[in-house]
C-alpha cells in the first residue's frame, strides 16, 4: 500500500516456478508437488481445483512455508513474492512475511483455532506479531476486525472462547485473523468444505467483499468446482501433484481441454440438468510412492490415453487464449503425421 | 549405687503381652517381637558386663536411640510400649529401686515391714519435681489412687490390687484406699491384703505430680497433654521437647536431688531397625539397644562398642494340653495329643536348641533347660536338670517306645493307634522373615525324627488371641516370656492363671509355688524359697509342658565417645552418671 | 462454579455414606472383634468384658453401631485412639503437616521434573535427547519405590551424608525459627525426591507425547500462519492446552500420594499418616484405621472433585454449571 | 499424506492380512520389544521350570527348607547368587519368586481385566440406567485408597482363605475400576463407530455386537493396558510382600525375598541376598513396559483402520 | 428416450405402486443429562413431528443443512434409534414399538448405507464376513454356498472377487463404500436407507457409487430413502425430495418441482445457496442471514422464522403444517 507497491505493478503478485514438494515415507522422500508453476496477480482470484490427495495443500502449504518440519520439504522451484524468492528464507524471516503479507484460512474452522485462548487473543496476536501497537488498541483493532466479518456483538466476542461460536462464526473469526494486517495476499484452503451450503453463501460473498474492498489477491484451494465457478478469476487444475490445466473460469467451465477436467464436470450432479448416468473416472490416483517417473499421471485412467501417454511426459502448453494444458492430445510439438486422433477425448 | 530401672520386672509380663498385642505397629520391619523379648530388662546377681571407660565430663549431647515410635505416653502409669518407657527412664526415677541381685533397695523412699503386710515409708525430703514443687507422698498417694480408680485405663491395675481396700476402692464402695494411711508429708504406710513375700516387688512404686495432675479427670489422664507433651518427673533429665513419633529432647535437670548430672542434653530418637548399622557408623546416634540380627554388622565397627548383659526373657515351644474356662478360672478340658510325657521329651531331644540359637541368635542367647532365666536368684543350675543334649537316636527310641512308629511306611511316624501323626505347630508373623525360617527349621528337627510336621505363621495379634482363647488350631506354638525381679513364676504356670497357655495342670507343681510364697511356710528366707522354685524346676524340667528353648541376652550399642554407662541385670545406671567426650 | 462446587459436594455424600458403610463393615470384619481393642487386655474378668461391651456399645445391633459412629464422626468425634490413649483427631492432626508437606514437596519434584523434561522431549522428538529422558524414565518407571527408597538411604544418607536417615525434623533446633523450617525441608527432601521421581516417568512422557500431538493441530498451523514465532507456539499455544490434562492429574494425585506415602513414610520412617496407618493397622487401632480410611477416601473425592473443578479452571471449552 | 490409505493396490496376495497380522508384524519388528519378550519369556520359562531345575542349580534345591549349616554365603561356585539367612539357594528361590510374582501378577491383572471389561462394555453399551448404576459402583471402587483397602482386607481375609490367593482377590477386586472406565470411554467412543450401528441394522444382538464388534476392536487398547496392569500388579505384590501385608511369608516372592534387604545387616553388609531380586524385579517390570509400548505401537488404531 | 423422459415415466409409475413406508408425526428427541445422578434436564428434538411416504421402488431424498435430523429421521425409521412418539408403518405394519427378537427379525427388510466408509466398517473382519453376517444372523447357511453367493454379490457392486479375503483397510473409501451397499444388499431388503452415502467421497469417486445404487435399485427393486446435505446429488437419486430444516420436514415435491419451483423460502434459500460449475448461469443468490437455532432450544412457530427473510408476525406463533399445496407439493408455510 505504498509508493513502493505502484513500482511494481508489472510484477505478479507470486509466482511459483516449479515448485517441488517432497514428503518423508518411511525414510524416503516423495513428492507431493512436482513441478508446479504459476502465477497470481494482484487482486486476482486465483481457484486451484483437484480430488484429495492431487497436491493442492500441499502447494499452498509449500508457499508459506508451513509444511510439517521435518516430514514435509521444498525441494526444488521457487516462490517469488513480489518478485524476491521467499522459498529459502529462514523461519525467522519468513514470520514477517507469514500473516502480514501473505495469510491463510484453513477448511477446519473449529481446530484451527486455538479451543483455549479467547477470539480476541488470537486475532491480537496476529497484529502484535507484525505491529508495535498496544495491546489496547490491538484489541480495539480486532473488534472492528470482527465487525467488519460480519459478526454481531463483536465486542462481547472477543472475550469468548471458539467453542463457543458456530463453524460459520468461527471461519469468520479465522477470516478476520487472516486480514488483520491487511495482507496482499489470502491463500484459503477449502474455507467452506466444512460448513454447511447456507452458511457457504455466506462466506463466499464475505470473502469476495473483502477482496474486493482490500485490493487482495486470493488463491482459493478447494475440490467444488462450482465454488470455484463461483468467485474464481483463473482456475488450476491439479492431478496427482502436476497441474494438467490453467485456464480463466470461463474457458475452464466452457471449454475444457484436458480429459481430466471434463470427466471431472460431468461427474457432477448437476441442478440445472438431469443425467441419468454421471460420468466416472475408473481406477485410482497412483500412490506417491510409485508415481510413473515419465509419461502423463493420468494415463491409466484416461478414456483418451494413448500408448505414447506412458512414456512421453506432456507439458503444459496452450491449447487456447487463456488456456493451457497439459495433455499430448494438444501437445503442438508432437511430431507430424504421428498426432494421435482426439475422438473419445471427451465421453458421451 | 546405681539407680535401676528395675521397677519394670514388675509389669514385664504385662509388657510382654501389650507389647505382643499392640506394639508391632510403627516398625514396618515387624520385629517387634523381638523388640519385646529384648526390651524386658534384667538382672541377676552376676557382674555387670559392661561399663565404658573415661574421665567424666560435663556438657555435651547425647543421642539416644529408639528402635520403635514412641507411643506419646510419657508417663509410668500410663505407658504401654516398652520405648515409651525408655523415656520415662531417662527424666523420672522410682522409689525405691534394685540392685544388681535384683534385691529392693531404697532409692528416694526408704521402708520398714515386720510382717511383710504392712510396710511404712519415709521420704527423702527437698526432691523435687521438674516444675520445682517438692515430692510428698501426697504423690504417691495420687498415683495409686489414680491406678485403683475404675477409670483408669492403664495396665498397672495389679500393682495396687493387693492394697487392702483397693478393690473397695475401685468398685466405687469407698472413696479412700483403707489400706494407705498418709502419716506425714514424707511418712506413709500401706498395709496389704494379706502378708506375702512378694508384696513389696509387686509394689507400684511411681509417684505422679499431684500438682499438675491432681484436677485432670482420671479417664482422661491418659490423652492428656501432662502425659503427652508436657511430662514431669523427678529423674535427672527434664523433657524439654516431644515431636510426635519420632524425637525427644531432654535437658539436665539443674535440680536434681541424686548428685550432679554430666550431660547437658540427651535426644532420643526413633532408629529404623534397618537404619540402625549406618547410623551407628555415621555417629548419628550415640546409644541404643541392638536386635542380635544387628550385632554381628556391629562389631566390625570402630567408633561402636557393645555391651551385652543376661535378659530376663526367654523362648520356648508350648503344648497345648487343656482348655481354660475363662469363668471358673480353671483348666476344663484335656487335649489328648500331647499328653505323651514321653513324646514330649522325645521332641525335645530331637531339638539341637545350640545350633538353632547359634544360628538365629548369633551368639547372644544361650539355651535354657527350664522357665527361670539363669540370672535370677532362684535359677536351678543345669547340673540339677536334665539338659536334654540333641540327641536324635534317643528321641528316635523314646518315640518307639511310646509307640509313635511309622506304620504305613511313608517315613513318617504315625500314633500308637496308627493315625496319622503331624506336629501342627505355629509360629506368629510379622514382617520379619526370619520368624518364617526359624520356625521352619524347628519343625525339620522334628521331621528328622520321623515326626511330620506342618508350619503354620499367624499374623501376630491373631496369634497371642488363638492362644490365649485356646482356639483348636494351635496345638503347638513358639512364644515368649519375659519375667520381672519377681522370680515368682506362679503367674504364668499356676492351673487357674490364664496365662498358663499351654494349661499346664499339676497340683504338685502348683502346691510349690504357694508355699514358696507362703510366709508361712518359708518365712523371709530367700534360701528356702529358692529350694522351692528349685525342686519345682525339677518338675516342670520333667514334665515339658514346653520345650524350653534359649534365653536372650540384652545388647547394647555405645559410640566410644560415651563414658559412665553401666549396664546389669536390673538395666541402665543412673543417666546422671553417663557423659561424653569430644 | 459455585453452584457446581456445591452441587458436585453434595454428590460426594452418598458416596461417602457409602463408603463409611463399607469400612464400618470392614472394621467390624477385622479378625479379633473390632472392641478388643478398647478393653483393657489384662482384665479378664467377664463381667468387666460385659461392663465394658455394654458401656462401648457393642451389644447394639450393628446399624445402631454404625449409626453411633457415623454421627460421632460427622461431628469431629473420629473416636480415642486404642493405641495412644487420645483422640484420634488429634493424633491425626499431629501427622498432617508432615505428609501434606512430603506430599507438596513431592508433587513440586514432580511437576518439576516432568514439565522440564516432557517440554524438552516433546520438542524434541526421536532426538537423542529425547531417547535418552525416555530411556530414564522407562527405568524410574521400573524401579520399584522401596527398592529405591532403601537405595536412596543407603546412598544418600550413609553414604554420602548428605541427608537425614529418618525423622521428620532436628529437634535440637527452636521451633518456629528459620533453621528449623530449613530443617524439616532438609528432612523431607529425600523422601519427597524419591516419592517425586517416582511419578516423574508417565508424567513426562505424558507431556511429551501431548505435546508431540498438539503441535500437530491445526491450530498450530494456524499460529504460524499468523507469523508466530516457533517458540512462543511451544510455550503458549502448545503447553497451555498440554497443561490441562496434567493439571487435572494434580486432584487426583492429591489422595494417590498420600497412599503412595505408606510405603515412602514407612521406609524414610518419615512420621505422617502412613506410617500411622500402617502402625494402626498392625496394632489394630480400629478407630484411628477407620477415620484414616474414611480420611483417605475423602481425599480420594476430593481429589476427583478439584481435579474436575480445575478441568473448568484451566479449560474454556468445560463450563461448570 | 492423505493418498496414503488409496495407494497400495497394485499387486496383493489371495488372502491378505488380518490388522492382528499386521500388528504382529509390526510388533516382531520392534527391536526394544522383541529383547524386552524374550527376556520375559525366558524369565517365565525358568520360573515354571524351577522345580525341575533346582537339583541342577545348587546343592540345596529344597527352597522350603531351612539349612542351619550354610546360612549368609556369598556367591561362589556352589551357590551361584549365594545362601539366604535361611541358608536357602538365592537363585532357585529367585526362579521359584518367579513363580509366585508372575502368577500373581497374572492371575490379578486377569482379574482385573476381566471384570473391567465386562463392566465396562456393559455401561459403555448399554449407557443409560445401567451405565449409571455400574459407573457410581465403580466410582466407589476407585474411591477406596487402594493400598489401604488392600492392607485392611488382607489383614481380614488372612486366616479365611489360603495363601496368596487371598492377596490376588483383593488386588484384583479392588483394581478393575480404573480398566473398566478405560473400556467404558473406549467403547462409548467405539460406538460412535457407523460399524456398531451397522451391526444392529443387520441383525445382531446387543451381545453379539459387544463380543464380536466391539471387543475386538477395543481389545488393543485392552491388551496394552493389561501389560501395564500386569507390570503394576507384579510391583504391588512386592510393595505388598514388602510391607509384610502379601503374600505369606514362607511363599518366596520376589517381593518376599526383597523384604530382607529391610533388615539391618542385609542391606549393607550381605548385597546378593537382595539385589539379585531388584534386578531381575526391576527388568521384568522394564521389559514389559517395553513390550507395552511395542504393543501400543503395533496396535495403533491407525494401522488397524 | 431422453433423460427427462424416463424421469417422467419413472414417476409415473411409481404412482401405482403400494406404499412400503409410511411415518406419521414421528418425534425422536435425544434427552440431555446433567448432574450427578445424570438426571434428564432437557431435550434435543432432533426429529420433531416428521410425516412422510415411501412408494416401492420409490426413491425419497431428504435434504437438509447438519444437524436438521435428517440422518436421525433415517436411523429411527430403521429403529436403531428410539422414536420418542409417532408412528412408523412399514408395509402396513407398526414397526413402531416392537423391540427384541421381534425388531432384530423384521430388520430383515430394511438396510442401511452408511455415511463414512471408514468408520462402517469393523476393520477387524475380513470383508467376506462382513458381508456374510448379516445373512448368518438369520439363515444357517452352507458355507461353500455362502462363499460364492458373497462373491457374486461383490462383483454385482463392482468389487473383484478376491476381494472376499480381504480387509477393508486395503481398500479407498469408494470400494469400501461398495462393500457396505454390499452388505445391505446381502438380506435382500426392500427398503434401504443411504445415509450420506457419498459425503465423504470424491467427486470421481462419488459419482461411481451414485451409478451404482441407480443400477441396484433398479436390479432389485429397491426402495431407497436417500439422505443427504448436497441438494444435487439428492436431486440426482430421487424421486421426491422432502426438505428438512431442525427436525421438521418443511417441503416435500417431486424432484423436478422443487427444482422449478421452490416454495419455502428456506428451499429457495438452499437452492439458491448452490454454487453451480457453470459460469453461464448467473443466480440471484438469497444469503440468509445467522445460524441454525439450537435443537435443544427450538423458537416458537415456525422453526424457520429467525432467518426467514419473507417472516412475518404470525410466524413465530404458529407452527404451520405440511400441507399439499400443489398436487404431490407439499409445504410447511403460511405463505401458501
Amino acid at each position: 500500500m505504498s509508493a513502493k507497491n505502484t513500482s511494481f505493478t508489472q510484477t505478479p503478485l507470486l509466482q511459483v516456478e516449479n515448485l517441488q514438494t517432497g514428503f518423508k515415507i518411511d525414510g524416503d522422500f516423495f513428492n507431493a508437488v512436482e513441478g508446479v508453476s504459476f502465477e497470481v496477480k494482484r487482486k486476482q482470484i486465483v481457484g486451484v481445483v483437484g480430488e484429495s490427495g492431487c497436491g493442492k495443500s500441499v502447494m499452498s502449504l509449500s508457499i508459506m512455508q508451513l509444511l510439517p518440519t521435518g516430514i514435509g520439504k521444498i525441494r526444488g522451484g521457487e516462490v517469488k513474492f513480489e518478485g524476491e524468492n521467499i522459498s529459502k528464507l529462514s523461519d525467522k524471516k519468513m514470520n514477517n512475511i507469514r500473516g502480514k503479507d501473505i495469510s491463510m484460512i484453513f477448511q477446519e474452522p473449529m481446530t484451527s483455532l486455538n479451543p483455549v485462548f479467547t477470539i480476541g487473543y488470537q486475532i491480537e496476536e496476529v497484529i502484535l506479531n507484525h505491529e508495535k501497537i498496544s495491546k489496547k488498541e490491538a484489541r480495539l483493532r480486532s473488534v472492528s476486525l470482527l465487525k467488519s466479518v460480519g459478526i454481531p456483538r463483536a465486542d462481547k466476542i472477543v472475550d469468548e472462547y471458539p467453542h463457543q461460536l458456530s463453524g460459520g462464526m468461527r471461519q469468520r473469526v479465522m477470516i478476520a485473523m487472516a486480514i488483520a494486517c491487511q495482507p496482499k495476499l489470502l491463500i484459503a484452503d477449502e474455507p467452506t468444505t466444512a460448513l454447511d451450503v447456507t452458511v457457504q453463501a455466506q462466506i463466499l460473498d464475505l470473502l469476495k467483499g473483502i477482496q474486493e474492498a482490500n485490493d487482495m489477491a486470493i488463491i482459493l484451494i478447494t475440490h467444488d468446482l462450482g465454488v470455484v465457478a463461483e468467485i474464481c478469476d483463473e482456475v488450476l487444475v491439479m492431478y496427482a501433484g502436476k497441474i494438467v490445466e490453467k485456464a480463466t473460469v470461463d474457458e475452464l467451465f466452457n471449454n475444457p481441454k484436458h480429459p481430466y477436467t471434463d470427466l471431472l464436470m460431468k461427474a457432477i450432479p448437476r441442478m440445472d440438468e438431469d443425467v441419468e448416468v454421471l460420468a466416472t473416472i475408473d481406477g485410482l490416483v497412483p500412490s506417491v510412492m510409485n508415481m510413473p517417473e515419465v509419461g502423463c499421471r493420468f494415463a491409466n485412467r484416461c478414456p483418451s490415453a494413448m500408448p505414447e501417454c506412458l512414456t512421453v511426459t506432456p507439458r503444459l502448453g496452450e491449447v487456447a487464449a487463456h488456456h493451457e494444458a497439459a495433455c499430448l492430445l494438444y501437445d503442438e510439438s508432437w511430431p507430424e503425421g504421428t498426432k494421435p486422433y482426439r475422438e473419445g477425448a471427451s465421453m458421451a | 549405687m546405681k539407680k535401676n530401672k528395675s521397677l519394670l520386672w514388675l509389669f514385664a509380663l504385662i509388657l510382654v503381652l501389650s507389647a505382643f498385642l499392640a506394639a508391632c505397629g510403627g516398625d514396618d520391619s515387624g520385629s517387634s517381637s523381638d523388640d519385646a523379648d529384648k526390651k524386658e530388662e534384667t538382672e541377676t546377681e552376676t557382674e555387670a558386663e559392661g561399663t565404658t571407660e573415661g574421665e567424666p565430663q560435663a556438657g555435651g549431647t547425647l543421642v539416644y536411640g529408639i528402635d520403635a515410635p514412641p507411643e506419646g505416653l510419657f508417663s509410668s502409669a500410663f505407658y504401654g510400649i516398652a520405648t515409651d518407657f525408655e523415656v520415662i527412664d531417662l527424666y523420672d526415677e522410682p522409689l525405691i529401686t534394685y540392685n544388681e541381685n535384683l534385691e529392693p533397695i531404697p532409692n528416694v523412699a526408704s521402708w520398714e515391714t515386720e510382717d511383710n503386710k504392712v510396710f511404712t515409708f519415709t521420704f527423702k525430703e527437698g526432691v523435687k519435681w521438674h516444675n520445682g514443687e517438692e515430692l510428698t507422698v501426697n504423690d504417691w498417694l495420687f498415683a495409686l489412687e489414680t491406678i485403683a480408680n475404675k477409670d483408669y485405663d492403664g495396665p498397672r491395675y495389679t500393682n495396687v490390687q493387693t492394697i487392702e481396700g483397693a478393690e473397695a476402692f475401685r468398685n466405687g464402695e469407698a472413696d479412700t484406699i483403707s489400706g494407705i494411711e498418709v502419716v506425714s508429708d514424707y511418712e506413709i504406710k500401706i498395709t496389704f491384703d494379706q502378708a506375702r513375700v512378694n508384696n513389696l516387688t509387686n509394689l507400684w512404686v511411681y509417684a505422679l505430680p499431684e500438682s499438675v495432675m491432681g484436677d485432670v479427670p482420671v479417664a482422661e489422664m491418659s490423652g492428656s497433654e501432662w502425659v503427652r507433651s508436657t511430662p514431669i518427673g523427678i529423674g535427672p533429665f527434664k523433657i524439654e521437647n516431644i515431636v510426635a513419633g519420632e524425637s525427644v529432647e531432654l535437658s539436665k535437670n539443674e535440680d536434681y536431688w541424686n548428685g550432679d548430672v554430666n550431660l547437658d542434653k540427651i535426644v532420643v530418637r526413633v532408629i529404623d531397625n534397618s537404619s540402625v548399622v549406618g547410623a551407628l557408623q555415621n555417629g548419628d546416634v550415640d546409644m541404643l539397644s541392638l536386635q542380635p540380627v544387628s550385632g554381628p554388622e556391629v562389631e566390625p565397627l570402630e567408633n561402636v562398642e557393645i555391651i551385652t548383659y543376661p535378659g530376663l526373657s526367654y523362648y520356648y515351644v508350648g503344648f497345648k494340653l487343656g482348655k481354660f474356662d475363662n469363668d471358673s478360672q480353671t483348666i476344663v478340658e484335656e487335649n489328648p495329643k500331647y499328653q505323651d510325657k514321653q513324646l514330649r521329651q522325645a521332641m525335645m531331644y530331637a531339638l539341637n536348641r545350640q545350633e538353632w540359637v547359634d544360628a538365629f541368635f548369633f551368639g547372644y542367647a544361650n539355651v535354657v533347660n527350664a522357665p527361670v532365666p539363669s540370672s535370677h536368684w532362684n535359677a536351678a543350675d543345669n547340673s540339677e536338670l536334665n539338659t536334654y543334649e540333641y540327641d536324635p537316636e534317643k528321641a528316635k527310641t523314646l518315640l518307639d517306645e511310646a509307640g509313635y512308629v511309622d506304620q504305613n511306611g511313608d517315613g513318617f511316624r504315625e500314633d500308637p493307634n496308627g493315625d496319622e501323626f503331624i506336629v501342627k505347630f505355629s509360629h506368629y508373623a510379622t514382617g520379619n522373615p526370619t520368624f518364617e525360617s526359624r520356625a521352619q527349621a524347628i519343625t525339620q528337627y522334628f521331621e528328622e525324627v520321623g515326626l511330620q510336621s506342618e508350619l503354620e505363621m499367624v499374623e501376630v495379634n491373631l496369634y497371642y488371641d488363638m492362644i490365649e482363647k485356646d482356639d483348636p488350631a494351635i496345638e503347638t506354638f513358639f512364644g515368649g516370656w519375659g519375667t520381672g525381679a519377681d522370680p515368682d513364676p506362679s503367674g504364668l504356670w499356676k492351673a487357674d492363671q490364664l496365662w498358663n497357655y499351654p494349661r499346664y495342670n499339676n497340683p504338685e507343681a502348683d502346691k510349690l509355688l504357694d508355699d514358696a510364697l507362703d510366709i508361712e511356710v518359708v518365712g523371709t528366707d530367700q534360701a528356702k524359697r529358692a529350694e522351692l522354685y528349685i525342686e519345682w524346676q525339677k518338675i516342670v524340667n520333667e514334665d515339658l509342658p514346653m520345650l524350653y528353648i534359649a534365653e536372650l541376652e540384652e545388647i547394647v550399642a555405645l559410640n566410644n565417645r560415651v563414658g559412665g554407662v553401666e549396664y546389669d541385670v536390673s538395666g541402665q545406671n543412673n543417666p546422671a552418671e553417663w557423659f561424653v567426650t569430644e | 462454579m459455585l453452584k457446581y462446587t456445591i452441587k458436585r459436594l453434595l454428590g460426594t455424600i452418598p458416596m461417602l455414606i457409602l463408603i463409611s458403610i463399607v469400612v464400618f463393615s470392614l472394621a467390624k470384619l477385622m479378625p479379633g472383634d473390632s472392641l478388643s481393642g478398647e478393653i483393657d487386655p489384662l482384665n479378664t474378668n467377664p463381667e468387666y468384658i460385659e461392663e465394658m461391651r455394654e458401656k462401648l456399645g457393642y451389644n447394639e445391633p450393628l446399624p445402631v453401631q454404625y449409626f453411633n459412629w457415623i454421627t460421632g464422626f460427622v461431628q469431629g468425634d473420629f473416636g480415642k485412639s486404642t493405641k495412644y490413649k487420645t483422640d484420634v483427631f488429634d493424633i491425626i492432626m499431629e501427622k498432617v503437616p508432615n505428609t501434606l508437606l512430603l506430599g507438596v514437596i513431592s508433587l513440586i519434584i514432580t511437576y518439576i521434573l516432568a514439565f522440564s523434561m516432557g517440554m524438552y522431549s516433546g520438542r524434541r522428538p526421536y532426538t537423542i535427547g529425547d531417547n535418552a529422558i525416555a530411556g530414564i524414565n522407562y527405568i524410574m518407571l521400573a524401579i520399584p519405590s522401596f527398592v529405591a527408597a532403601v537405595v536412596a538411604i543407603y546412598f544418600f544418607s550413609f553414604h554420602l551424608n548428605w541427608f537425614p536417615f529418618g525423622g521428620s525434623v532436628d529437634i535440637l533446633i527452636e521451633k518456629g525459627s528459620f533453621e528449623y523450617y530449613l530443617s524439616k525441608l532438609h528432612h523431607v527432601l529425600l523422601p519427597a525426591l524419591v516419592l517425586g521421581a517416582m511419578g516423574t516417568a508417565s508424567y513426562t512422557q505424558f507431556l511429551r507425547n501431548d505435546i508431540i500431538e498438539n503441535s500437530r493441530k491445526d491450530f498450530v498451523r494456524t499460529a504460524r500462519a499468523k507469523g508466530t514465532p516457533i517458540r512462543k507456539i511451544y510455550n503458549v499455544h502448545i503447553l497451555r492446552n498440554s497443561i490441562i490434562p496434567l493439571v487435572t492429574f494434580l486432584g487426583f494425585d492429591f489422595a494417590a500420594l498420600i497412599g503412595g506415602a505408606i510405603i515412602t513414610e514407612s521406609i524414610f520412617t518419615y512420621p505422617g499418616i502412613g506410617m500411622l496407618f500402617l502402625d494402626s493397622v498392625t496394632s489394630r487401632d480400629y478407630p484411628t484405621l477407620m477415620a484414616l480410611t474414611m480420611l483417605l477416601s475423602f481425599l480420594t473425592l476430593a481429589g476427583n472433585l478439584i481435579a474436575d473443578l480445575l478441568y473448568g479452571v484451566v479449560d474454556p471449552r468445560i463450563r461448570l454449571d | 499424506m492423505a493418498s496414503s490409505t488409496t495407494l497400495t493396490q497394485q499387486k496383493k496376495p489371495e488372502r491378505s492380512l488380518s490388522p492382528w497380522q499386521i500388528a504382529r508384524k509390526k510388533f516382531l519388528k520392534n527391536k526394544l520389544a522383541m529383547i524386552s519378550s524374550v527376556f520375559i519369556i525366558i524369565v517365565t520359562l525358568l520360573s515354571i521350570a524351577a522345580p525341575f531345575l533346582a537339583q541342577y542349580l545348587s546343592p540345596l534345591p529344597d527352597i522350603a527348607k531351612v539349612n542351619i549349616g550354610s546360612m549368609n554365603i556369598p556367591p561362589n561356585s556352589e551357590h551361584i547368587l549365594g545362601t539366604d539367612k535361611s541358608g536357602r539357594d538365592v537363585l532357585t528361590r529367585l526362579f521359584y519368586g518367579g513363580r509366585i510374582s508372575l502368577l500373581v501378577g497374572f492371575s490379578a491383572t486377569l482379574m482385573v481385566i476381566v471384570l473391567g471389561t465386562i463392566v465396562g462394555s456393559i455401561a459403555g453399551f448399554f449407557g443409560g440406567l445401567v451405565d449409571n448404576i455400574l459407573m457410581r459402583f465403580t466410582d466407589l471402587v476407585l474411591t477406596f485408597p487402594f493400598l489401604v483397602f488392600v492392607i485392611v482386607l488382607n489383614t481380614i481375609l488372612y486366616g479365611i482363605v489360603d495363601g496368596l490367593w487371598v492377596l490376588i482377590i483383593v488386588i484384583g477386586i479392588l483394581s478393575w475400576g480404573g480398566v473398566a472406565r478405560l473400556v467404558r470411554s473406549k467403547v462409548l467412543a467405539e460406538k460412535e463407530n457407523e460399524y456398531i450401528m451397522a451391526a444392529l441394522s443387520i441383525g445382531c444382538s446387543p451381545f453379539k455386537v459387544i463380543v464380536k464388534h466391539l471387543l475386538p476392536n477395543v481389545a488393543s487398547t485392552i491388551i496394552v493396558q493389561a501389560t501395564l496392569i500386569f507390570a503394576s500388579m507384579i510391583v504391588v505384590e512386592s510393595a505388598l510382600s514388602y510391607l509384610g501385608f502379601g503374600v505369606p511369608q514362607a511363599t518366596p516372592s520376589w517381593g518376599i525375598m526383597l523384604s530382607s534387604a529391610n533388615e539391618p545387616d542385609v542391606l549393607q553388609g550381605k548385597p546378593w541376598i537382595w539385589m539379585p531380586p531388584a534386578l531381575i524385579l526391576t527388568l521384568t517390570i522394564l521389559s514389559i513396559n517395553f513390550i507395552g509400548e511395542g504393543l501400543k505401537d503395533a496396535l495403533n488404531p491407525k494401522s488397524l483402520r | 428416450m431422453t433423460t427427462r423422459d424416463f424421469i417422467q415415466d419413472r414417476i409415473d409409475s411409481l404412482e401405482n405402486r403400494d406404499v412400503l413406508l409410511e411415518v406419521q408425526n414421528l418425534k425422536t428427541y435425544y434427552p440431555v443429562r446433567g448432574g450427578f445422578f445424570k438426571r434428564t434436564i432437557g431435550h434435543v428434538k432432533a426429529v420433531d413431528d416428521v410425516s412422510f411416504t415411501i412408494r416401492k421402488g420409490e426413491t425419497l431424498g431428504l435434504v437438509g443443512e447438519s444437524g436438521c435430523g435428517k440422518s436421525t429421521t433415517g436411523r429411527t425409521i430403521l429403529r436403531l434409534l428410539k422414536p420418542t412418539d409417532g408412528q412408523i408403518l412399514f408395509e402396513g405394519k407398526e414397526i413402531t414399538k416392537i423391540s427384541g427378537a421381534k425388531l432384530q427379525k423384521a430388520r430383515r427388510d430394511f438396510q442401511m448405507v452408511f455415511q463414512d466408509p471408514y468408520a462402517s466398517l469393523n476393520p477387524t473382519q475380513m470383508v467376506g464376513d462382513i458381508i456374510a453376517e448379516p445373512i448368518l444372523n438369520y439363515e444357517k447357511r452352507n458355507k461353500k454356498e455362502l462363499e460364492q453367493e458373497i462373491k457374486s454379490l461383490l462383483s454385482k457392486v463392482g468389487l473383484p472377487e478376491a476381494a472376499y479375503y480381504k480387509y477393508a483397510h486395503e481398500f479407498s473409501g469408494g470400494q469400501r463404500q461398495r462393500i457396505g451397499i454390499a452388505r445391505a444388499l446381502a438380506l435382500n431388503p426392500k427398503l434401504i436407507v443411504a445415509d450420506e452415502p457419498v459425503s465423504a467421497l470424491d467427486v470421481s469417486v462419488q459419482s461411481q457409487v451414485l451409478n451404482l445404487l441407480k443400477e441396484l435399485q433398479i436390479e432389485f427393486d429397491l426402495t431407497y430413502l436417500f439422505i443427504a446435505h448436497d441438494l444435487s446429488v439428492v436431486k440426482h437419486m430421487s424421486d421426491r425430495i422432502g426438505v428438512m430444516y431442525l427436525g421438521n420436514l418443511v417441503e416435500v415435491a417431486s424432484n423436478r418441482d422443487l427444482y422449478k419451483e421452490p416454495l419455502h423460502p428456506y428451499t429457495q434459500a438452499l437452492i439458491s445457496a448452490i454454487p453451480e460449475p457453470n459460469t453461464a448461469i448467473k443466480k440471484e443468490r438469497i444469503v440468509l442471514e445467522g445460524d441454525v437455532p439450537s435443537p435443544q432450544n427450538p423458537p416458537t412457530g415456525c422453526p424457520f422464522h429467525t432467518r426467514c427473510p419473507m417472516a412475518m408476525e404470525v410466524c413465530s406463533k404458529e407452527k404451520p403444517p405440511l400441507k399439499e399445496v400443489r398436487p404431490g407439493h407439499h409445504v410447511a408455510c403460511v405463505l401458501y
